[in-house]
């Protein structure tokens, strides 16, 4: 056990999968001397040389589109995209290539292709460097998309993405890079939950809260803020986001009655549009009030002065609850 | 740009079938090759022609004909070795063929049955890609897995002159160059993209585009089966030893329409058409190889024949292809289970099944059969 | 009165949009000479010069990001998008650029460019050729998305959001390029209503269905046989996707207390999500069923000898319907 | 790759401040003008030292410096005639000064109240772009706008040697090259994007580039403010003339980090940095005029003082820049009334003035200010 944090984790994850499997590459702009704009591959060109931690010209469509090459020669390419605002000139590679090869191929050109994408908002930063565009990925056929929440998770996910024959877009909170905890670096993955399960993180029978990435520290902080009042809230950490696990959120739904979704990502056709759809078909009769949501406002990521206006925050997150207790 | 190619076109054969010499680039090929060339040439071209007869009597939804293309994409095509690899346009027919993909499989993809229809890796040729210039990063990525397997095979890659404007084929040159990918890039250029002419795409030859990026660009008759072939072996020998990329491009025209939904008498000439006809690259061939008696009457006769017992395989083939089982759209979207595909599955499955017993003997449901008959059965309403 | 195609009527509504405004461009691959590949823009090159009908290199990002600068420049382009498969190459152009510059420029350099894109499915064509990406342009801020069912609309949405001073994706449902009506060819649009609202298409009390595009009429052939069954569907024609007309299907919903959202767009984050979403939120007591959803699979566009079993139609739309009075 | 930028480099002002000539290009400017160069220079780096201050005191969340590429910016920005159009990335401070954009404006996109921060309409240049390479392509469309009004002017592009990798500044070639736009692309290498040394874009000299889409390329002295001023006067000219684009590569070097971000010392060599101290833009052209006695002692002693005084307000002016009003994000996202953002924006309001009488004295509120209030007051738990 040592203490962590997220970015650290990540790059003790991304170096044991280079260690484990000589066809693990990694792809990016300034992922070799720098390490990356957050450090999250530092060292890693310098312990596994530059054929494999590959500093990539600066173009998003070209990382991604010599990505899908190197997976059908066999390799397993981890690309970083430095910033969430930057994946958009991959797209048409992403969601044309990637995510459709192995349907293409009748399964013979698989596509084992981790995409890490730091996202999220918080850090102060300049435009496209705060972007929550989960929903566009989660809604491609033939991607899977994870996010982990904290240290742990993300020393355990990361290794479980390279290691899925699915292509996986794996967002990583950008500010939560820097939270700390206790993480056992010699876990093995062989032991670790699947990534694609949701998890309970804290049990509560007054209202579901449901939330992944950066949300969750967020989420538990509002727990405990309402535990304080009586309301005890049963935070899910959906940790996937394709598939989803809505069998663990309905399981919940059916005891509490009320659910909020919270995510930093537009509301508008964000994916707590599509929990609330299928957790209200599916435990139609033991909701006591509608699916709610918190997230982001259909605008542009806003200037940074504005964004703790814009974010979902412990009071929002709260103010949802009062209003699903209210029905 | 000149209707000819310019002087800087690379010719070994004239469309006259006379043989001519170039500084840089031959060929010295047996009898029986020259012959092995020209009966690729007819084949294909029977392929090509076969499909279109199938696509107008509706057994294709489509076909993207090569006619005119065939030595560009057999030259090239029968230059690879059998370790190199080949990405393809989705009309590289001539490619496939000399990569030993049958051309059923090919016909399967324009039938609608698959959105592949070959092993990549039986074949050691990509699948076809339809959104333009895509394949151009996916070839230089495997190419960047050969150098790391230390394997001195090549890549090479095909795309149109339309292709050259799109910004993914401009990356695969900029990463090509910077690792110095075994990777030949492989232009045909007739000259349209759909009904855009090449002023649409560039003012200058596209073989020179090499030069922005660093490496070679070489301009060869695309009707010329022998100079595709010298100029495809020179470029992969040179990727082979490391001297990374080269752009070739192979002027020639498509006697044929884009596909079988296009009209190009909206926009091209009739008189275009005729004088490529001269410029035929089988004809060409024929010409050479009887003149300087490489071939008589009988082995002509005999590629014919060979080409119409071809042709009657694939017709037949191709109308006893069967569709896919319905439920087979749920089996490779992901290669390890995922929830919604596996309950969306099961709920498809249901619900066909609903149907099945009273309205449908057929193994694989129609669902637009039981549509009228809902006014006749339907319960609940 | 003229009894008119779907692709004739947009044909003539752009026709008058050159006509009426000398600021308007016509950009995309093959619309000159050939008129594009579905004769949309058919003669309007030959009318209106290489100048403002512009035959566009092979390039997709190349095309909307020029746009972008001809808006800057002040001119009102219409882009089109050969078919559905071929927007992804433009979608960083069209997200990044295309949607934010209004609000990054607090409104100086607005974006007002139409990209008109044939979509959908029901055609046997090959791959690409048949998806239905508007969720992609409806999760994203500072896009208007709209379709027409019909040719009335689309002569008149055509020329409307070509007036819009926002951008707008519209979305032409190519599969009914060939559908007839009378269109009005005289009509104005001052007195059109706006595109931005639905439609009750046809009332009824039993059920709301909420669709768009090409299921239009293939819900209202549901409606005709569920009829004589005795069920009445009233269907809405959504007509504009973002902005949503939410209080439209409100209303009908609290009549009905039932909804079926139908589209071909994969279900999983489509348009249906969204609805689900807000309609359960806004008539949670008028509820009845929960809202269903019939759409596309979570898989790539299958091969066109399946999809009549990948598109909804008649029988799905009423398997629906039945489920829905079955709660 | 040469350090020095090789034999093809324009120059007309050494690095020692000699006044040099060359057969293509030339500047023949009056003391007065010449004095007004040295004058943006030092007012562009004071700027720039000021707001890498600022952003080290918490003023600014980042600051893009550009130290040493003063007279790339400069040179080719006072080339603009009034109704040219630039399209900057997020560097170009020293054209946003030539082209009448208060200092402050820009800084207000660093602070985070904008996203944007000047009127692109007023100054003829367009807000800064952070997506690399993406406004290469609004520049072409300007450009083919400016052919459409037959407005005589052209535009300038900005972009970086990274950028040159981006499919869009390579389909942006092809948009000029095809409709021969009156555009000047005008790439300041620098010589490194972010850690990523110029062999990660290229493996030949970026002005090359040019020669694959068939328009010229110069690679110019981007430290030598009159040899920019040259060439781009002369790449503008051509434009305004119908001669189409043309691709200048300014040869430089940012002595700074890439942003306030960045720690350079992880990937550069100090010596580097070292080296191109002695090719600082300002102290040639500082030794040219006192050598040639263009300018006095008093002269420069005059624009030290403009700077820092201009430093001072620039200062203050950044302090007292206001937030804006929380509910403003909704303002501009459509420009004509939007159902979505007009009901998110009232909830949006509700919400926000539910706190602000009891808890919040501010114009606008802080909504983490409440957050553990909600233990006190939160009613309903
Ligand atoms: C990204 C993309 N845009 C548009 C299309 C539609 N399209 C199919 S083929 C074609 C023209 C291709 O021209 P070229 O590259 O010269 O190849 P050719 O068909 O002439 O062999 C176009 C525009 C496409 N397939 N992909
Ligand atoms: C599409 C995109 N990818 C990545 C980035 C992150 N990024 C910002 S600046 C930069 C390097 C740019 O290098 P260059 O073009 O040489 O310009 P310079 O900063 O050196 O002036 C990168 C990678 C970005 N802004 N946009
Ligand atoms: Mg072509
Ligand atoms: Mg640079």
């Amino acid at each position: 056990m040592a203490v962590t944090t997220m970015a650290k984790a990540i790059n003790a994850g991304l170096r044991k999968a280079l260690e484990d499997d000589p066809k693990v590459l990694l792809m990016g702009e300034d992922i070799g001397k720098l390490g990356g704009v957050f450090r999250v591959t530092d060292g890693l060109q310098k312990d596994f040389g530059e054929a494999r931690v590959i500093d990539s010209p600066l173009a998003e469509s070209g990382i991604v589109g010599t990505a899908v090459g190197l997976a059908m020669r066999g390799f397993r390419p981890v690309v970083e995209i430095q910033f969430d605002g930057f994946v958009f000139p991959a797209f048409d590679q992403i969601v044309t290539q990637v995510a459709k090869h192995n349907a293409r191929s009748s399964g013979r050109t698989p596509m084992p292709i981790t995409i890490r994408i730091p996202y999220g908002g918080g850090i102060g930063a300049v435009e496209h460097h705060s972007e929550s565009p989960e929903a566009y990925f989660a809604h491609t056929a033939g991607l899977r998309v994870i996010s982990p929440s904290n240290p742990v998770d993300a020393f355990a996910m990361v290794r479980q993405a390279i290691a899925c024959n699915d292509p996986v877009v794996f967002f990583e909170p950008k500010r939560r890079y820097w939270d700390k905890a206790d993480v056992d670096l010699t876990a093995d993955i062989a032991s670790a939950t699947s990534p694609f399960e949701a998890r309970v993180v804290r049990p509560g029978g007054s209202v579901t809260v449901a939330c992944y990435g950066p949300m969750v520290r967020t989420c538990l902080e509002a727990a405990t803020v309402a535990a304080a009042d009586g309301t005890e809230l049963e935070v899910i950490d959906l940790r996937s986001l394709s598939p989803l696990d809505v069998p663990t959120v309905a399981a919940s739904v059916r005891r509490t009655g009320r659910l909020v979704v919270v995510h930093e990502a537009p509301v508008f056709l964000g994916m707590g549009a599509e929990l609330a759809a299928r957790i209200t078909e599916e435990c139609f009769y033991s909701l006591e009030a509608p699916v709610l949501r918190v997230g982001g406002y259909h605008t542009p990521y806003p200037p940074s002065r504005l964004e703790e206006d814009y974010l979902p925050d412990l009071d929002r997150v709260l103010d949802a609850v009062d209003r699903a207790l209210a029905f | 740009m000149t209707a000819d190619g310019g002087p800087e076109l690379v010719q070994l054969l004239t469309p006259e079938g006379e043989r001519v010499h170039h500084p840089d680039y031959d060929v010295d090929l047996t009898p029986d090759q020259l012959r092995g060339l020209y009966r690729d040439l007819v084949l294909v071209r029977r392929v090509d022609t076969e499909a279109t007869a199938l696509q107008r009597q509706g057994e294709l939804g489509l076909w993207a004909q090569c006619i005119g293309q065939e030595a560009a994409q057999v030259g090239s095509g029968r230059a690879l070795a059998p370790g190199d690899f080949a990405f393809p346009t989705y009309r590289e027919h001539g490619v496939a063929w000399a990569r030993g993909v049958a051309p059923l499989q090919l016909l399967s993809l324009f039938r609608g049955v698959t959105n592949g229809g070959w092993d990549p890796h039986e074949h050691n040729m990509a699948l076809y890609t339809i959104v333009i210039g895509d394949q151009t990063l996916h070839a230089v990525g495997y190419a960047m897995g050969m150098q790391r397997d230390d394997d001195d095979s090549a890549v090479i890659c095909y795309f149109g002159d339309g292709a050259t404007s799109q910004g993914d084929v401009n990356e695969a040159f900029v990463f090509a160059a910077v690792y110095n990918a075994p990777v030949v890039f492989f232009c045909q250029n007739n000259q349209w993209a759909i009904s855009e002419p090449l002023e649409r795409q560039t003012r200058i030859p596209l073989y020179r585009r090499a030069d922005g990026f660093g490496f070679p660009g070489v301009r060869v008759d695309g009707n010329d089966v022998l100079a595709v072939l010298a100029v495809t072996n020179a470029a992969l020998a040179a990727a082979r030893e490391g001297q990374g990329p080269t752009l070739i491009e192979a002027f020639t025209y498509r006697m044929g329409a884009h596909t079988t939904s296009d009209d190009p008498t909206r926009y091209r000439v009739a008189a275009d058409l005729e004088a490529w006809k001269l410029k035929d690259p089988i004809e060409r061939l024929k010409v050479y190889l009887a003149r300087s008696g490489k071939a008589d009457h009988d082995f002509f006769a005999a590629v014919e024949v060979e080409a119409e017992e071809m042709a009657v395989a694939l017709r037949d083939g191709c109308r006893a292809l069967p569709d896919p089982a319905p439920a087979s759209m749920f089996d490779h979207v992901y290669s390890e289970p995922h929830l919604l595909v596996e309950s969306e599955r099961a709920t498809f499955e249901t619900y066909h099944a609903s149907f099945a017993p009273a309205l449908d003997e057929g193994a694989h449901g129609d669902p637009r059969g039981p549509a009228a008959s809902h006014v006749g059965v339907g319960g609940g309403h």
